[in-house]
């Protein structure tokens, strides 16, 4: 386990600088300059503009600024953002915590609905629960994030006023001014992600019930508890866990617009701004973040395959 | 001169009035729902919208609007100008302390001015300035090398961009637009923090002296009675009028007017309806492509149906307004109207020789306003056989297609303007570049005269020569006049009705 | 009764076949009436969804405008049609290009090894981003059209087709079959295409319907966000995007756009579900993916 | 005294117009100590008899008639705890693949000792290993102790039957064991030490074994009686010399008719199988299910009426109606495989 662990790890060095190396040419292909997006809507000269650009390194080929970049980049050295003033790292690590939060508890909410329903589902396999539950995963997944997002809006906040409809607090205000803002988004986030993990539990739960080891296990007399929960879910949960791999990757990409519907400071919302001001340094450096926590939950997620699966363990 | 202040509903604040005779209270965090985070901290660099909101408050300069949108004192004590108009001597109050607890100088006005006018967008208006000199640390003398008869609204940057005055420490130190080092004002409230696209929060600046005259909207005695001001980034409206009703904040900006029939029939709930009218104006190409052919822009004159376009723009009918002028209706200028146009747009298409090729207008993607009025003249030009289609760009092309004749056709922009020389950036023949711009002898002349004309019976005459000139030009074409709503939960108290007017001003705002 | 089934006794006899079908049906329900409706709405006498109308705007449901007007005066059901037709044109679009790149690439990378390390590295690094920041980066970077939409969904789903392609073939590499027809002279790319991948199709075809499902929300998504379809073109995406002002005082502009793209997805997934159990009766019971 | 006596057991399958019967009308004892062997092809009812009799028909499938007795317990009234408790202490099962009845996600000795726990919580850890230890050498698993930290798919499959037969019989109080084609995944040679080895155990351990099977040789080789089903009903029960001797069931005879003999098959002769194929469960004929491929037949009594077993010679069982007028069975003799 160790060595696999090590393996894994270390194969991590060339994915990361592949995902820069596609960061930097994609955000370069961006037509229109940071320039302009800089001075705004004032008339500068060619002078001016010149210097800003030497300033900034943009008057360079994209190779040589490619050269320069990678290695600041891999020292963690993301350079200055041009708008916040402020290292880039700085700006994103503020924004860090709330992508997290949301992510993170959609995520928790994800795997402590969407694992019992499905395993729920298929030990009712053909039964009214098990149909219940296939419409509303069903329904879960077709349903637009955002558009959920709005309908939660005008149930919560406008019709009910229960809850802020957006905004966030840092929990310096308060626990309660900081997770109330945070619970219709993460609603919003996870249905589509408790939807495909009730699918995904449901479908590996029935694949492994069907198992002769499952009978075995009945034939063990062991209670019917024990034969789901022992000896199907750690089967299923090899299944299990790369789709809630998939599926937190899937929540940091979608959070990109979560955070605009319900205007959360996060670093979807910085990305998006970024993208639009031509910040390529914050663009970058946000973009990066997103995919590294995905990059990291992936290699958490195969770590935690290895765990559930002996052979992968052994030989993989 | 008329000023529309009060909201549409026509009853006037009856808790102002009830509260009346306990007079302000001090004290309280008077909470903001803003509408648009704020691009920077730099504002003598940026006409962003919501900078005005937020640091109109932190800032001050030499002068500030006044309640009929014309200068008033605000730093200066006293000024005087030549006969020529090319110099101008300002005196600066005394006793007045930056937020550092300095004191504010002659020297920290040149700074400030300088640093304007170098990279303040409105700054560059100082173009024909020889240089300032500083004979005394309360007096500031301007030369100019041609007449400044409009130097005064100048400094005021339309609201947007302010020639405000930091300490020249800070002034010399931010060498860069954009990036100014510290937050340093004059004000009644000090910047306190910015928690990037959280809130910005401000607190009273208890050291702040006051003019000793009438509050004077920008101007005047300005009384700060919270202690702090917390502007929340609410970017999405929906959830300002949400937070607004909750009670979450007390003030909103950029209420969708959709909500104004509702918000009227909350009980706790004030709609306020803010001028000066906005004007919705479209802007061509005069130097390349089809909209060089002034039969081309004629066509455009004649087929916009200004009623039609502020419908779009604005859901409810008493926040749009179709006025034939350039100018303000609550400004001084509002005498002057354009005329109509002479033919039909097809007649004018005819002349030009048009034959359905494709005409773009290109819009800010996140630009609601641009977006509502490009669909509306889509559908115009339609109708009279103009083909026009939109074209959609984040902000940064959009600036960049902007300047760049080859690609681009027109836009359409949103302003008010209370002056005619407030005009003169916007159509100098270097806007938004000269390859693009409109230029023409007989506009700058009209500049020129307006520049060295002072009194306001002559300026309204040139006005209203610069209006029939535009027109004959078509340098732009009027869309119509919009207004804005702005809302507040009625525990807050606006005694001198400054919310209904521009750019949100708080002073001598208090709440329960 | 087939002799099969007396044969799988222990494995519940009968009851999965008659649900596959089903779910295909309801698919098919859901998806066919809109369809129809959106591929002949200019024979069928609908309101123009551009035309704006000062006198009718933000008009609540009712006989002349069944599902209301929007804040422009214009016909939400007109739009709704047309926005329809955005989302089957970039859900087909995309998915076409997606079939044709991702089983050339998919193919070509299961049966040559050297194009396997290319053609790997390249999907994996396309994979890498997390969903649908891709899309964003693509977006931004060739600009806001219907068809840059088609480009950007056939880039972010491709690699998973060509990884599928790949695995068939890679299981075919070996078969009997192919080194009886080698024998008798037939050539790499007739065996490819014309022996190997007929029988790798099934796996492509789901997964296909999935991404026209997938296509959709990432059409709507990206023109919510103002990098998709630009305005005033109708799509479902722009339609939410314009009713978010409005959310309080005019539901139906949000509520019906919304509810198409659901009903259109489920109907996709659906048929995805269906056609899977059909097709490749070995992925029966999985989810999407 | 029975250990096992099952009467008239039926078995049901939900269909799409009526329920499918998989088991029908089936009566059947196994005595204490007895190697009984259950015949058929596959798809027979043999595997859902052994699930039966263990409790574990799959869902939605159920025993809608009859009574199975334990002793004097009837199994299909008990509560599902007792019956728990039953299985695997009292009766365990071995099923026919090794590589999946294995749960490949725990170590054989987790899973061996996963049975004490459930049935002996009472015993220490270090007990329970050592009787794991102890069972695992019983059933000839070289080095036990270091096999119970591996993983099924570190073993071959022959130890990872004997893995299986561990756990059937570690609980200690095993009385009946049902083995499901226990030998049919694995190697000749290694079928027969599998073999030896349970009637090895068998005898050891003074349980019954119901060793079910479509490999008539391996009946032969090991079991005391013999029942044969066919499509859902018994045939013939009979003591294994008995029924090899003279089977009375034309479907027996066809069956010892296909068994390979040395020498008795010349080369040319294509050896010879029963006709036809087994009906499915709802295409049963009204009289005898054996009806359709049988060489005995007649139009009228086998058509419609359903032979019952009776018991023709002393403890020889045959449900046919021409079980007495059948001539002696002869290897070889092809007249009666084709109806």
């Amino acid at each position: 386990m160790v060595e696999y662990t090590l393996r894994r790890v270390l194969s991590f060095i060339p994915t990361i600088i592949i995902t820069l190396t596609s960061i930097f040419f994609i955000t370069r292909m961006i037509p229109g300059s940071p320039i302009a997006a800089l001075i705004g809507h004032q008339a500068v000269g060619a002078e001016q503009i010149e210097a800003i650009s030497s300033d900034l390194g943009l008057d360079k080929s994209l190779i040589d600024q490619y050269l320069e970049w990678l290695p600041a980049v891999l020292t963690g050295d993301f350079g200055t953002s041009l708008f916040y003033e402020d290292s880039v790292v700085q700006v994103v690590m503020d924004r860090f915590p709330v992508t997290l939060y949301l992510t993170v508890f959609s995520m928790i909410l994800t795997i402590l609905v969407g694992i019992p329903l499905g395993i729920y589902a298929s030990i009712r396999r053909g039964r009214i629960a098990d149909y219940a539950s296939n419409v509303f995963s069903s329904l879960g997944m077709a349903m637009p994030s955002f558009w959920l997002g709005f309908l939660l809006i005008i149930l919560f906040a406008v019709t009910l006023d229960w809850l802020p409809a957006s905004g966030y607090r840092s929990p310096d205000f308060g626990i309660w001014e900081w997770l109330k803002r945070l619970i219709l988004p993460v609603l919003a986030q996870s249905l589509a992600q408790i939807g495909l993990v009730v699918r995904m539990t449901r479908a590996s739960m029935i694949d492994v019930l069907d198992q002769e080891y499952i009978t075995m296990a009945r034939a063990k007399g062991l209670p019917e508890s024990r034969v789901v929960l022992k000896h199907a879910l750690k089967n299923a949960m090899t299944q299990i866990s790369t789709v809630v791999g998939l599926t937190f990757a899937l929540g940091l990409g979608g959070s990109v617009i979560i955070e605009n519907v319900f205007a959360l400071p996060g670093l979807g919302q910085l990305i998006t701004i970024a993208a639009v001001r031509r910040d390529y340094a914050m663009l970058e450096g946000g973009i990066f973040y997103l995919t590294l926590v995905a990059l990291i939950v992936n290699l958490a997620v195969d770590l935690a395959y290895a765990y559930f699966n002996p052979r992968i363990r052994h030989t993989g | 001169m008329s000023l529309i202040l009060i909201s549409g509903c026509g009853s006037p604040k009856a808790s102002d009035q009830s509260s009346g005779s306990d007079g302000p209270v001090r004290g309280g965090t008077l909470n903001i729902g803003l509408h648009l985070p704020l691009p920077t901290l730099d504002w003598q660099s940026s006409v962003s919208h919501p900078l005005p909101m937020v640091f109109g408050h932190v800032y001050e300069g030499l002068f500030g609007f006044g309640r009929d949108f014309t200068a008033a004192p605000d730093l200066v004590d006293s000024y005087e100008v030549s006969e020529d108009g090319k110099t101008w001597t300002f005196v600066i109050r005394e006793g007045v302390t930056f937020h550092n607890g300095d004191l504010l100088d002659s020297e920290d006005v040149k700074a400030s001015l300088d640093r304007w006018h170098r990279i303040g967008p409105k700054g560059s208006g100082l173009a024909s300035l020889d240089g300032i000199e500083t004979p005394d640390s309360q007096t500031v003398v301007m030369n100019f090398n041609a007449p400044m008869g409009q130097f005064l609204l100048l400094l005021l940057g339309s609201d947007e961009n302010k020639a405000i005055v930091m300490p020249k420490e800070v002034a010399d130190a931010s060498t860069r637009p954009g990036q100014v080092t510290e937050v340093i004002g004059t004000g009644p409230y000090r910047f306190d923090e910015y928690k990037e696209d959280q809130y910005v929060r401000l607190k009273r600046f208890d050291a702040y002296s006051a003019r000793s005259d009438n509050p004077n909207y920008q101007a005047g005695k300005k009384e700060a009675h919270v202690d702090e001001i917390l502007f929340w980034i609410v970017p999405e409206a929906s959830t300002r009028v949400a937070g607004l009703e909750s009670g979450e904040y007390e003030i909103i900006t950029e209420v969708p007017d959709a909500e104004a029939i509702r918000l009227r029939d909350i009980d706790d709930v004030d709609p306020v309806k803010n001028g000066p009218g906005v004007l919705l104006y479209l802007m061509f190409n005069h130097q390349q492509g089809l909209t060089s052919d002034i039969n081309i822009r004629r066509a455009f004159q004649a087929m916009v149906d200004p009623s039609e376009i502020t419908a779009m723009v604005v859901s409810d009918s008493s926040f749009g307004k179709t006025y034939s002028s350039i100018y303000s209706p609550e400004s001084a200028f509002n005498s002057s109207k354009e005329p109509s146009p002479s033919q039909s747009a097809e007649a004018y298409l005819n002349e030009a020789g048009y034959n359905g090729e494709p005409l773009f207008i290109q819009v800010i993607a996140t630009d609601i306003v641009q977006q509502r009025v490009a669909v509306a003249l889509v559908e115009q030009a339609k109708r009279v056989g103009l083909n026009l289609q939109i074209q959609s760009y984040d902000l940064s092309t959009w600036v960049a297609r902007r300047r760049d004749a080859s690609v681009m056709n027109m836009y359409s922009s949103a302003g008010y303007w209370v002056d005619p020389s407030l005009w003169q950036p916007e159509f100098n023949g270097t806007f938004p570049s000269e390859e693009v711009g409109f230029s023409n002898a007989a506009a700058d002349e009209l500049f020129a005269n307006l520049a060295s004309a002072t009194s306001l019976e002559e300026r309204k005459v040139l006005a209203g020569e610069l209006q029939a000139h535009f027109f004959k030009e078509v340098a732009l074409v009027n869309l119509g006049y919009i207004y804005r709503l702005v809302a507040k939960g009625n525990s807050v108290h606006d005694p001198h009705g400054n919310l209904a007017l521009g750019n949100l001003t708080l002073h001598g705002v208090w709440i329960d | 009764m087939s002799k099969k089934v007396f044969h799988t006794t222990l494995k519940r006899p009968g009851i999965r076949r008659w649900r596959l079908n089903g779910m295909l049906i309801a698919g098919l329900c859901l998806l066919l009436p809109l369809a129809v409706i959106a591929v002949f709405a200019s024979w069928l006498s609908f309101l123009d969804p551009l035309s704006i109308d000062a006198s009718s705007q933000l008009l609540p449901p009712s006989w002349n405008h069944p599902f209301g007007t929007d804040n422009f005066g214009r016909d939400v059901l007109a739009r709704t049609v047309y926005g329809a037709q955005v989302s089957l044109r970039v859900g087909l679009g995309s998915m076409l290009l997606t079939a044709f790149f991702g089983v050339f690439f998919g193919v070509i990378s299961g049966w040559y090894r050297w194009a396997d390390a290319i053609i790997g590295r390249f999907t994996d690094s396309l994979m890498i981003f997390p969903g649908f920041v891709l899309a964003i980066m693509i977006m931004a970077a060739i600009g806001p059209s219907e068809f840059n939409v088609i480009i950007s969904v056939t880039v972010l789903y491709v690699p998973q087709v060509i990884r599928t392609v790949r695995a068939s073939i890679v299981e075919f590499r070996s078969a009997e079959f192919v080194d009886a027809a080698r024998t008798i002279g037939v050539g790499d790319f007739r065996l490819l295409f014309v022996h190997i991948f007929p029988k790798a199709a099934g796996p492509v075809m789901v997964q296909l319907s999935f991404g026209f499902a997938w296509a959709v929300l990432v059409e709507a998504g990206l023109s919510f966000l103002g990098l998709g379809t630009p305005p005033p073109a109708p799509s479902w995406g722009n339609m939410i995007a314009e009713a978010r002002d409005f959310i309080r005082s005019a539901w139906w502009m949000i509520t019906i756009p919304g509810g198409m793209i659901t009903l259109a997805v489920l109907g996709l997934n659906l048929i995805g579900d269906g056609l899977r159990d059909m097709l490749d009766p070995r992925l029966k019971d999985r989810g999407v993916l | 005294m029975n250990l096992v006596d099952i009467r008239n057991l039926e078995v049901q399958f939900p269909g799409a117009t009526e329920p499918l019967t998989v088991i029908d009308d089936l009566s059947l004892n196994i005595l204490p100590g007895e190697i009984l062997g259950l015949v058929g092809e596959s798809g027979c009812g043999k595997s859902m008899l052994a699930r039966s009799i263990m409790g574990l028909v799959p869902s939605p499938g159920n025993v809608s008639k009859g009574q199975i007795f334990f002793g004097d317990l009837d199994l299909l009234t008990l509560d599902e705890p007792s019956r728990r408790s039953l299985r695997g202490n009292q009766i365990s099962i071995i099923l026919q693949e090794p590589m999946t009845t294995l749960n490949p996600v725990y170590t054989i000795g987790n899973q061996i000792e996963e049975v004490l726990k459930e049935h002996r919580p009472d015993m220490k850890r270090s007990e329970r290993r050592q009787l794991v230890i102890q069972l695992m050498k019983q059933t000839g698993i070289p080095s036990p102790e270091a096999r119970i930290h591996q993983y099924p798919h570190e073993l071959s499959g022959g130890i990872r039957q004997r893995v299986a037969i561990a756990m059937a019989l570690v609980g200690g109080k095993v009385q009946l064991l049902i083995a499901d084609e226990p030998t049919t995944a694995l190697d000749v040679t290694i079928q027969a030490q599998i073999l030896k080895l349970f009637v090895e155990l068998q005898k050891e351990h003074q349980m019954s074994l119901l060793l079910i099977t479509h490999d008539l040789g391996v009946i032969a080789q090991t079991a005391h009686r013999v029942a044969v089903m066919y499509a859902g009903r018994l045939v013939e029960v009979a003591h294994v010399e008995e029924l090899f001797d003279n089977p009375r069931h034309p479907y027996t005879r066809g069956l010892l008719h296909s068994l390979p003999r040395p020498g008795s098959h010349s080369r040319k002769q294509p050896m010879p199988s029963i006709p036809g194929t087994v009906p499915s469960p709802g295409a049963i004929p009204q009289g005898c299910a054996f009806y359709d491929r049988c060489g005995f037949r007649d139009d009228k009594q086998c058509l419609n009426e359903r032979p019952n077993l009776e018991e023709g010679a002393t403890e020889h069982w045959v449900s046919c109606h021409f079980a007495a007028e059948i001539p002696p069975f002869k290897v070889n003799s092809s007249d009666e495989v084709t109806p």
